[in-house]
């Protein structure tokens, strides 16, 4: 059914934010934030630091509530159909939920039990195909940044969710890394699944939609 | 309804008990005559702030309406 | 429904397992603590036997408290805490799962450990059943209790003492019954009563104190 | 411009129309709380048992009474708070904490003066003594919790949580201090009953019961005002109302 939902009607908005707002300790942050995603689509949120570009997409992914506006999952309102929505994302923020005593392996494990995920890859598969080969049963703290970096990437491939949210994920990852990253994305689009990023990075991919975040000029 | 002592002497010892009796009172009345003048000096030091910002403002603006308006 | 419950139990015990020493330190602190007593009051075992009921269970619930400060503080600074709250299932069981995961290790072996310790301060034989018992379901309840705490404080920097102030107060039922079911016990009464309580507290708590634990955990994601 | 502010409850409305209320609080509380204290130091009988020291109930009731409900009052607060996400009703909360404390350390120091010339000694593991001392330790962790945040919003969040997990658990820590207390049975004179009480002794009490709700009310209004005032005070009606004061 989900799966249905999601191929139906392929330029019909997925996800609409509506007049997003938030304020912290009575302060502004941004008001009037309107977009949608399509399938198919990628968007980069760009800005300088301290814009609230962290704070847009936990809000996107539902850790952080909007003050006002409204988010719409196909037509419904994510505060009221929130696990719904949850289902159908993947967020990985600054800090991933990588367990640094456990091997990327074991760390991988764990996420496919939790989301349940059940394709006929093999751990090693995924690991190798991000550039983890020999590496797959180290303790992550042994491992360099980029190499963490990189097993936490492995998540994306173990989930069915259509709408990658993602904070700055070419943090610490080289040349290949960032290709790397730039084909899973490529691809994903192309099955008609959305990501939304933020990161100063110029992307390697065609069509990428851009939305600079302005801070709200009411703050005091 | 009668004053239930002989004396005002008598009102202040109250049979040896007055130290406890007369403590015990004083004490809560110093602790609620605290906390109601906590929130007004509270209260003060705010209203000293916002003359003091709206000083400012109205230094810089030369108008100290503006600020406040849509 | 269940799944996620299993799989966070699984890794919580994983992650214990891979670093054992940490999960031994309550049990030797309260063991450290115990050996104290005798040196710091009276080697005489007619004097002990009269605290070793009280001392027992203030101890294990101070092992339990120091224990429970760490319970979402490694998924709270990698960020797996952030994961958990977003997660589509409901955070009501994952956090059950979490608290059972702390109780495994850290309340199961404070009651394993404890008929040993009240031996040693000559603890009358008619205590160690309504103690072992008494134990076994009171640390579950401090764990459920702690957790709220740890939620609360999750988010803040010097957590730990706070942690203790907040929680103290809702530890002190635990504290009553299940020192008194001993005490009666040694006295000749029965310890029905008392340990009746005592599964009560933990039932109400199993209910109430997880829900509790997420919405604190919420608020400290907020924060 | 600050239309986010202005939601259910505002704290404008409540600001203004507080305002118009609290002198006539204000006069009632004080008339209320001289007459129940002249009446209960001066006119009402001495009882037989304790002597005169017995007057120190026209305080230490009423305070106990309202440092039990003060906690009540904090929690709903914070529930309301929590659920429909009402500035006004954190603010309250914040508000009742400190007051709660203040009136809970009230209950326990003239309990234990009372105590002296009761029982002889200032500090007796009475259950509810001891209960009363474990409120004012619930009290103290709001309040340790409620400074520790940087965040006022997640400050106000977790101490409504803490509150309320705090309210259900009053019953049960109450209960559980009685069975205590019941189980050691160290042989003590009871407080005066109020029930039993004899008239003239307990019209006072009543006077004074009423004045400390009254009063509870008042600070809680002032306190809740001058937090109104401080976190809006760069909104235009502050200004407004302080430009107003000044002239």
């Amino acid at each position: 059914m989900l799966l249905a939902g999601r191929f139906l009607l392929p330029q019909t908005p997925q996800l609409i934010l509506d007049s997003i707002a938030f304020e912290r300790d009575d302060s502004l942050l941004f008001s009037g934030i309107c977009l949608s995603l399509e399938s198919g689509d990628v968007l980069q949120i760009e800005g300088p630091n301290g814009v609230g570009k962290t704070t847009l997409l936990r809000i996107l992914s539902t850790a952080l509530m909007p003050t006002a506006g409204k988010l719409l999952w196909q037509g419904s309102d994510v505060a009221r159909h929130r696990q719904l929505y949850l289902q159908n994302i993947m967020f990985l923020g600054h800090l991933p939920g990588l367990k640094q005593s456990l091997s990327p392996t074991e760390n991988l494990v764990w996420w496919r039990r939790i989301h349940r995920d059940h394709s006929p890859l093999k751990n090693e598969e995924i690991l190798g195909s991000l550039g983890l080969c020999g590496y797959e049963d180290i303790p992550c703290y042994a491992l360099s940044a980029g190499q963490q970096r990189r097993a936490v990437l492995a998540r994306l491939l173990v989930t069915e969710a259509p709408l990658w949210i993602l904070d700055e994920p070419f943090t610490a990852i080289d040349k290949q890394g960032v290709a790397d990253l730039e084909a899973l994305l490529i691809t994903h689009a192309r099955r008609g699944g959305m990501a939304v990023l933020s990161t100063h990075q110029d992307l390697g991919i065609a069509n990428v939609r851009r939305f600079p975040l302005v801070a709200s000029a009411e703050v005091v | 309804m009668i004053f239930r002592f002989d004396s005002f002497q008598h009102f202040l010892q109250m049979d040896g008990h007055g130290g406890y009796v007369w403590s015990a009172y004083l004490i809560a009345i110093l602790v609620m005559v605290w906390l109601v003048a906590g929130p007004l000096f509270r209260q003060s030091r705010v209203r000293q702030t916002v003359t003091r910002e709206l000083r400012r403002e109205t230094a810089r603006h030369h108008s100290a309406g503006e600020a406040g308006k849509e | 429904m269940g799944y996620g419950f299993a799989a966070i139990l699984r890794r919580d015990l994983l992650l214990a397992f891979r670093n054992r020493g940490e999960i031994a330190n309550p049990v030797i602190f309260f063991f450290i603590v115990v050996t104290l007593v005798p040196l710091g009051l009276t080697p005489e075992a007619s004097r002990l036997a009269e605290i070793a009921p009280g001392i027992l269970w203030v101890m294990a619930l101070l092992a339990s408290l120091l224990s429970v400060e760490g319970l979402f503080h490694s998924d709270y600074r990698d960020g797996t805490l952030e994961q958990l709250v977003i997660s589509p299932q409901p955070l009501y069981l994952m956090v059950l799962a979490k608290i059972l995961a702390h109780w495994l290790i850290t309340g199961l072996p404070l009651t394993l450990l404890a008929p040993v310790l009240g031996m040693m301060l000559s603890l009358p034989a008619a205590g160690y059943l309504p103690l072992v018992l008494g134990l076994l379901m009171g640390t579950a309840v401090l764990s459920l209790l702690g957790a709220i705490g740890a939620g609360l404080t999750v988010a803040l920097r010097k957590g730990g003492l706070l942690l203790s102030l907040i929680v103290m107060p809702l530890y002190m039922p635990v504290l009553i019954f299940g020192a008194s079911a001993v005490q009666r016990s040694v006295d000749g009464f029965s310890v029905q009563g008392p340990l009746a309580v005592m599964g009560a507290l933990l039932a109400f708590s199993l209910l109430v104190a997880p829900f509790a634990t997420a919405g604190a955990l919420r608020v400290s994601m907020h924060g | 411009m600050w239309q986010w502010f202005h939601r259910l409850g505002s704290p404008r409305w409540f600001y203004q129309t507080s305002g118009k209320w609290l002198p006539w609080l204000a006069g009632i509380t004080f008339v209320l709380l001289l007459v129940g204290l002249v009446w209960g130091l001066g006119f009402a009988p001495r009882d037989a048992k304790q002597g005169n020291s017995f007057r120190i109930i026209y305080i230490h009731v009423p305070a106990s009474f309202l440092a039990l409900a003060g906690y009540y009052v904090m929690a709903i607060a914070g529930a309301v708070g929590l659920i429909w996400k009402m500035k006004l009703a954190d603010m309250v909360m914040k508000s009742a904490a400190p007051l709660g404390a203040a009136l809970t350390f009230v209950a326990l120091v003239t309990g234990a003066i009372w105590g002296k010339p009761t029982w002889g000694t200032y500090w007796v593991w009475d259950a509810r003594i001891t209960s009363m001392l474990v409120l004012l330790f619930l009290y103290m962790g709001v309040m340790a919790l409620q400074h520790s945040y940087t965040s006022v919003d997640a400050a106000n969040k977790a101490s409504a949580v803490l509150s309320l997990v705090g309210m259900v658990n009053i019953p049960i820590i109450y209960k559980s201090v009685d069975w205590w207390y019941t189980l050691h049975q160290p042989a003590t004179i009871k407080f005066t009953e109020a029930p039993t009480m004899h008239p003239d002794m307990f019209h006072p009490l009543l006077v004074m019961i009423v004045g400390f709700y009254c009063f509870y009310a008042l600070v809680l209004i002032l306190n809740t005002r001058s937090e109104i005032l401080h976190r809006e005070r760069r909104s235009s009606w502050v200004k407004d109302v302080v430009l107003q004061n000044q002239r």
